[in-house]
């Protein structure tokens, strides 16, 4: 992209500005790779003026911890924070009382109902819905499924799953026979697999919310069962391993679909255009990271071993984002990254 | 002499100063670096979210008081809240019946783990799976709205005092009258000392347990309760952090594992410091990488500075 | 006093008692009647103490019937009933709340001390109690019980059973309270049960020491084997009687007989006198030699022991300059506070025995369990604990057994010396007999003993006596010139005394 | 029965375990049985590494615990699969730099809880929290796969069996063995049950706790490390589920919380009971809010059947 123009939208500066990441839990791979990307925009946008200063505090994964966090950054008197939350529900008090004091609050990945919040939001019904009929077109609508879940209680756990139901209700031949918890992880969805396996019939596709393809992979392989339909999500290791199975004779064929870590980036710059009093949609709709098997070598260029494959995006980008939620437009296209992060 | 014999007393309630100074020092170094928090509202939104971590330690201290440990009580506050969030808000009868229910609950489960001589720490992380997998049949997804009147209750600015202050100030004074002043608080701090001393004063150890664990109960249900108006919501997954959180709260505050040794006031400023040294790094510049250590860091100074005082006593 | 005794206070019936499957108690009659002592000696396990619990309400016979004041009693009684009735006990292993304080404690025995000013009454009254008692306590009413030596804890329990507040004290079991006691404590608490007779309270009172009963009791009781084996007034008997009756004579008293007295022994322990307390007495042990120690309890003799203890090598820190303990070779300590400082409660007999040798017995760090077992079986037949096999779980044993335990335990390590802290409290008489043969025995063999004991008798064993008072050694007594009105002058001096001495 | 059980406080464990397989088995037809019991007992195997240590340490007496068994997990398999870089050259590194994380944190620990007089629930709490701390710090310069000789024995069988499962079968008779016949173990046992009277004793109680902290870290960072060959790399949240799970086989399989008493034989029965809870609920298709009350539900039970004397 070119170079920044902080006040292109909405014409005030907003160099004297101090953006805030509240992140509920820094304790995964996911995480990491989002916070990395958060430096990568807002490094970018204090080194270019953009904004004056950043901060990144994480709570150990409770909501009130992140709650009281939030808390003292109002104390603080950011002009924006942006948050990653910990509970869809139980941070809406201190977001309130943050808008209460005119700031501007950006929650994104896991989102916060607050209505006063800007959200940056994945659809993870549709998510489920694009896996069912990914796996339903290429069993010929008919087989046995089963279903790699996430965090139980969780809404990101609970929309996937929806959708994915909503998604097979359309395919009576096609059955759920089993479903584990995975947790977003991979040794615990290769335990839980594993233990499952023995007692299921023959599985045709495996339903996943991400960061688990792998274990499952393991956990079939180690039964010596036919490695089935996995779908993949965006980690380094789940990539190589389709790589690996397509490379094989007889080939494999998948697809994987993601929210990219890259969205913490896509956040900053919608907080930084609210400041700059660009017009902002409440709901910014993101695209999900879809990675097809043409696509495959290049993303794995760009994600380094053990990594999270995204993107980072830039200001430009999110306005254009920005642009095509408010005409009803399509999303610009993910870019693929072309280095490593 | 009753004044002298008076601050004696207070001495001897183990390391109480600590605590409290290890608390004022925080206050202290956030103050310094955010002025604003010195101030009535200033506290009231740096403090606030103490309220469910006072009565997490409070219902913690009291299984402690045993000579027990409950690892279960973060997911039982989860469960409150959901409860909360739902019934209590749609059916206040049904809801309040629901409460009573898990304050019983507790009481049943100390029955049982004295019935059968059973070890509290694994009962209770059993427990702790129970209230969670309630907490998610309650509440399958977060959402849910908090009764107006609890909500109003945790949004109230009293005189003088900011809210989260003065709710630990009522608890702590509370929990101190009842068992450290109380007559039947001394027999209950008894059984975590000396359980056949206190059966041999003629007392049913059964009885006891099931009062301190029905206390952990209903301190449990307040803390839930205090969660829940400040989040004006329910989720199963929101308490979680409260067991560790709790646990450290009561020792901070100069309990012990062993031997019914406890302070009600000590697990308040526990509380406190606890949730300061989440919040303190939100005024440090700790790099992320960084935070969890500095987290343990600081829960490492203060106990230390605990260890050398007594050094120096002894 | 009234020869022909009233209507006894508690009377008990055909009491038996099992558990599992040894016979505790074979169907025990016992009567006490008001304002009398009753004296209960007997050998150790002889059943005493489980006796007195179903007495007190904190155990339930199998079989048997309880009658207190004329009233059958069997249905329902447990302490709480018992406390109602005015019937009190003092535990052997103390009944104490070591978290809670000294009036606290006295709240857990009194429901009536409750409501507004419970805590001020409470304070009032132990420090009434103890006042009555032991003159002189110096107990703060708001000390955590925990933070006091047993001796005083001792005092505590003893002067919380006769306390009063609603209901009026009845009878007071007193399980040995006096082995923890030194002698003036103990001479306060039977001058008080005098009084307490007088004013028609009944007593049960069990003790090793039989001094003690014959001077004390109205009427004695000797239990051998679960069954009374003989009921008589207390005046007429004498010590020898006794023991014979409980059926447990296992050599005769010979006061100092065959000790070492040339001091010619290579040195096992020695610190010099420290001049700036103003002591005169450097401590010195040889081998062959069992010194020992006296003087009030709680003047500084225990902490000299683990003194000499850390100097031998094990743990805690060894002090250094003036008045530091030296130790050449090894050293093994044997506590009376069995329940403290002394039994391993999971296991059996056995392990507890070979504990502190064991790493004398591993090669290369393997014990040979075969061996190990051996040895424990000899140590068990050569003191004669009273157990089937060196499988019992010790907490199985009597008192008193567990005690001969320890000091099997000791004996066992062949340490070059051993350091005893009042080991045979609570150990009988036939028994202790036994032991100081192997006590004299081990010195002839070159062992060094240090021995404090709370029991001025145990000092005639001794080639030598240091007494204490307030830390400091007050005097240094040759066995020749030792009698108890020197120990007990010494007791009391005060640094005052030391300097006019001099010399 | 009852008395023979009482003095094999392991029974209870392996009895509860056998029998949610055999229900699990019958409600599919015994589909898939002993495939279903070796999946178990090859997921138990980590559990009961980690157990070993916590065992060691609940052994040493009342309050000692290790919490940081997560953080030094995760930082353990982080440097070994950093420093092998993935290749069977750079095994040994790997795996000292492992194990001397354990022992690192074994130390650290210690430090806290002897030098420092820290209670050990909180001084762990806290040093786990700086090792995941480290391992995080750790993960943004280095990740690699695991040494494929490595990958190779955690995913070996023999008979049908897991090989590190049958590898740790051995170790842990081992521990039983030393926890009978050795100075070492006699002296745990002794201090576990009355610490001042094993001082009184002579034992070496210092040395003795110590060695049982640097033993638990050691023990983590192993569990750690084929962890992370198990599952084809280090992953920050690898070790969460080792944290309280430790705790419950431990007292599940027997072992006496107040310490004194262990019983290396009932992990494997605890463990291999949690997993085969999960199998079950997993089979039987409960939903999430029933299954975890289901599995507290048991894990109550279990304790009440077995552990419970008559009041
Ligand atoms: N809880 C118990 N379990 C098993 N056996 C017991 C128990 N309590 C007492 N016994 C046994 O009952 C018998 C009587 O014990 P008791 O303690 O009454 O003896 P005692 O006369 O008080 O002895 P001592 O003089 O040593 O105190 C002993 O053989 C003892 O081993
Ligand atoms: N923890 C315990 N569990 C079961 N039984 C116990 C326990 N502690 C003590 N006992 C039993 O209770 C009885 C009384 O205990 P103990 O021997 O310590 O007191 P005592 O006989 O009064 O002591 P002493 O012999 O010194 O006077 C003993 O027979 C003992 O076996
Ligand atoms: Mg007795
Ligand atoms: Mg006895």
């Amino acid at each position: 992209s070119g170079a920044a123009t902080p006040a292109r939208a909405g014409g005030r500066s907003t160099a004297q500005d101090g953006i805030a990441l509240s992140n509920s839990y820094a304790g995964n791979g996911w995480r990491q790779q989002m916070l990395k990307m958060w430096n990568g925009a807002a490094g970018y946008a204090t080194h270019h003026h953009i904004i004056a200063r950043t901060k990144v505090v994480n709570s150990n994964n409770s909501a009130t911890q992140q709650a009281s966090q939030i808390a003292d950054l109002t104390l603080q008197g950011w002009k924006a924070i942006v948050i990653d939350a910990a509970s869809p529900t139980a941070l809406n008090g201190v977001i309130a009382q943050a808008c209460a004091a005119h700031i501007v609050v950006v929650v994104f990945d896991s989102l916060a109902t607050a209505p006063c919040a800007y959200k940056v939001a994945y659809n993870y019904v549709s998510m489920g819905e694009m896996e069912a009929n990914y796996v339903a077109k290429r069993l010929g609508g008919k087989g046995n499924v089963l279903e790699v879940r996430g965090i139980a209680g969780t809404s990101v756990d609970h929309d996937i799953h929806e959708g994915i139901v909503k998604g097979f209700a359309k395919y009576p031949a096609i059955k759920l026979v089993g479903s584990v918890h995975g947790n977003w992880t991979q040794s615990i969805a290769q335990k839980e697999v594993a233990g499952l396996l023995p007692s299921l019939p023959p599985v045709q596709a495996v339903v996943t919310q991400g960061g688990d393809g792998y274990g499952t992979y393991a956990a079939f392989k180690a039964a010596g069962r036919p490695t089935p339909l996995i779908i993949m999500g965006n980690r380094q290791d789940e990539l190589a391993l389709w790589q690996k199975l397509a490379s094989a004779p007889g080939g494999y064929q998948t697809f994987s679909l993601s929210s990219a870590p890259g969205v913490s980036s896509i956040a900053f710059w919608v907080a930084q255009q609210i400041l700059a009093g660009a017009k902002v949609p409440h709901t910014v709709n993101v695209p999900l990271l879809v990675i097809r098997q043409n696509e495959l070598a290049a993303w794995l260029k760009a994600v380094p071993a053990g990594g999270v494959s995204t993107p980072l995006y830039s200001q430009k980008w999110t306005e254009e984002l920005i642009a095509a939620n408010l005409s009803g437009k399509a999303p610009p296209a993910s870019p693929i990254p072309t280095g490593m992060p | 002499m009753a004044a002298e014999a008076r601050a004696r007393r207070l001495a001897l309630r183990p390391g109480l100063a600590l605590p409290a100074l290890a608390f004022l020092l925080m206050l202290g170094a956030i103050i310094a670096a955010e002025p604003r928090v010195a101030s009535y509202f200033g506290l009231t939104v740096l403090l606030g979210f103490a309220m469910p971590a006072i009565f997490a330690a409070l219902a913690q201290m009291a299984v402690i008081a045993a000579g027990d440990i409950d690892l279960g009580i973060g997911p039982f506050l989860s469960l409150v809240n959901c409860i909360a969030a739902t019934w209590l808000t749609d059916r206040p009868a049904a809801g309040l019946a629901a409460l009573a229910g898990l304050v019983a609950l507790y009481a049943a489960m100390g029955a049982l783990i004295h019935a059968r001589a059973l070890p509290a720490i694994v009962v209770t992380l059993g427990a702790s799976f129970v209230w969670l997998g309630l907490a998610i049949l309650v509440l399958p997804t977060p959402g849910g709205a908090a009764p107006a009147w609890l909500a109003a209750v945790a949004a109230w600015r009293p005189p003088l005092l900011p809210l989260p202050l003065l709710v630990g100030l009522l608890a702590g004074a509370a929990a101190e009258w009842l068992l450290m002043r109380g007559a039947y608080g001394v027999v209950l701090r008894g059984i975590g000392g000396n359980p056949r001393a206190v059966a041999r004063g003629g007392w049913s150890l059964l009885r006891a347990r099931m009062s301190l664990y029905a206390a952990a109960g209903l301190a449990g249900v307040l803390g839930g309760l205090a969660l829940t108006g400040l989040d004006t919501s329910g989720d199963a997954t929101v308490g979680g952090q409260y067991t560790l959180v709790s646990i450290a709260a009561v020792i901070v505050g100069g309990g012990e594992f062993t031997g019914g040794v406890v302070s009600p006031a000590g697990a308040v400023l526990g509380a406190f410091i606890m949730l300061l040294t989440g919040s303190l790094l939100s005024f440090l510049d700790v790099s992320t990488d960084w935070q969890l250590s500095a987290q343990g860091g600081i829960l490492i100074l203060v106990l230390a500075a605990r260890a050398l005082r007594r050094r120096g006593r002894a | 006093m009234n020869p022909q005794p009233a209507e006894a206070f508690a009377r008990l019936e055909g009491v038996a008692k099992s558990f599992g499957a040894v016979r505790a108690l074979a169907g025990v009659d016992l009567a006490v009647p008001p304002g009398r002592m009753l004296g209960l000696v007997g050998h150790n396990g002889a059943g005493k103490s489980t006796l007195m619990q179903i007495l007190a309400g904190a155990l339930a016979p199998d079989r048997g019937s309880i009658r207190i004041a004329g009233r059958d009693e069997t249905r329902g009684w447990d302490v709480r009933r018992a406390h109602g009735l005015g019937v009190r006990c003092v535990f052997q292993e103390l009944s104490l709340c070591p978290n809670l304080t000294v009036a606290e404690n006295a709240r857990i025995m009194h429901p009536a001390l409750s409501g507004w000013g419970w805590r001020r009454r409470a304070r009032a009254l132990m420090r009434a109690a103890l006042d009555a008692l032991f003159p002189g306590h110096g107990i703060d009413p708001d000390r955590q019980v925990g933070s006091l030596p047993v001796g005083q804890r001792q005092m505590v329990e003893t002067a919380r059973a006769f306390s009063e507040t609603d209901t009026a004290v009845r009878l007071v079991i007193l399980d040995e309270p006096t082995s923890s006691l030194d002698a003036a404590a103990a001479a306060n608490l039977l001058a008080y049960t005098e009084r307490a007779r007088a004013r028609g309270i009944a007593c049960v009172f069990i003790s090793h020491r039989l001094h003690e009963i014959l001077g004390h009791a109205d009427e004695v009781v000797v239990l051998r084997d679960g069954q009374v084996a003989s009921a008589s007034p207390a005046a007429g008997l004498s010590e020898a009687a006794l023991v014979e009756r409980m059926g447990e004579v296992r050599g005769e008293e010979e006061p100092g007989a065959t000790a070492a007295t040339s001091r010619s022994g290579a040195r096992r322990l020695s610190r010099p006198a420290r001049a700036s307390l103003g002591e005169r007495f450097g401590i010195d042990v040889r081998a062959g030699e069992v010194v020992g120690l006296s003087g009030l309890a709680g003047h500084g003799q225990r902490e000299f022991l683990l003194a000499a203890f850390a100097a031998a090598g094990h743990g805690g820190r060894a002090a250094h300059g003036e008045g530091a303990v030296a130790v050449h070779g090894s050293a093994a300590h044997v506590s009376g506070d069995r329940q403290n400082d002394g039994i391993f409660p999971l296991w059996s007999i056995g392990r507890n025995t070979t504990i502190g040798l064991i790493r004398r017995l591993a090669r290369a760090g393997i014990l040979p369990l075969r061996a190990e077992a051996a040895l424990a079986a000899r140590w068990r037949e050569a003191l004669s604990i009273r157990a089937p096999d060196i499988e019992t779980p010790i907490l199985s044993l009597s008192g008193g057994n567990q005690q001969k335990v320890l000091v099997a335990r000791a004996f066992a390590t062949e340490a070059d010396l051993i350091l005893f802290d009042d080991p045979l409290r609570g150990v009988d008489v036939g028994t202790k007999r036994e032991l100081y043969h192997h006590v004299r025995a081990a010195a002839a063999a070159g062992r060094a003993f240090l021995w404090y004991t709370t029991e001025n008798a145990e000092l005639v064993h001794c080639d030598r006596v240091y007494v204490f008072a307030r830390g400091v050694v007050t005097d240094q007594i040759p066995r020749a010139e030792l009698t108890e009105e020197r120990v007990i002058r010494a007791s009391f001096a005060t640094p005052a005394d030391l300097s006019r001495h001099g010399g | 029965m009852m008395r023979w059980a009482e003095r094999r406080p392991w029974v209870w464990s392996f009895l509860a375990a056998g029998l949610v397989w055999a229900l699990t088995s019958a409600s599919v037809g015994g589909q898939g049985a002993f495939a279903s019991l070796a999946v178990a007992l090859e997921f138990a195997t980590f559990a009961v590494i980690v157990g070993l240590g916590q065992m060691l340490v609940i052994t040493a007496g009342p309050g000692n615990i290790d919490l940081s068994i997560p953080g030094v997990m995760t930082l353990a398999a982080y440097l070994a699969t950093g420093l092998a870089k993935g290749t069977d050259g750079g095994l040994a590194a790997g795996l000292a730099a492992g194990l001397a994380v354990g022992l690192a944190a074994g130390l650290f620990n210690l430090l806290l809880i002897q030098g420092l007089a820290i209670p050990p629930m909180v001084g762990t709490l806290a040093a786990g929290f700086i090792f995941q701390s480290m391992a995080i710090a750790y993960s943004r310069h280095s990740h690699a796969k695991p040494a494929p000789a490595l990958v190779g024995f955690v995913n070996a069988h023999l008979l049908g069996l897991p090989l590190v499962t049958l590898v740790f079968v051995g170790v842990s008779a081992l521990v039983a063995q030393m926890l009978r016949r050795t100075v070492f173990g006699r002296s745990l046992l002794a201090i576990g049950q009355n610490r001042r009277a094993a001082r009184l004793a002579g034992l070496a109680v210092g040395a003795t706790v110590g060695l049982v902290y640097v033993l638990a870290g050691l023990c983590s960072a192993l569990a750690g490390i084929l962890l992370a060959a198990n599952s084809g790399g280090a992953a920050l949240n690898m070790g969460s589920d080792y944290l309280l799970s430790s705790i419950a086989v431990v007292v599940l399989g027997g072992t006496a919380i107040a310490g004194g008493q262990a019983v290396p034989a009932g992990l494997w029965g605890a463990a291999a009971l949690l997993d085969l809870i999960v199998t079950m609920l997993n089979v039987l298709h409960v939903g999430a809010g029933l299954r975890y009350v289901v599995t507290g539900l048991i894990i109550i039970a279990v304790l009440a059947l077995a552990r419970g004397r008559a009041p």
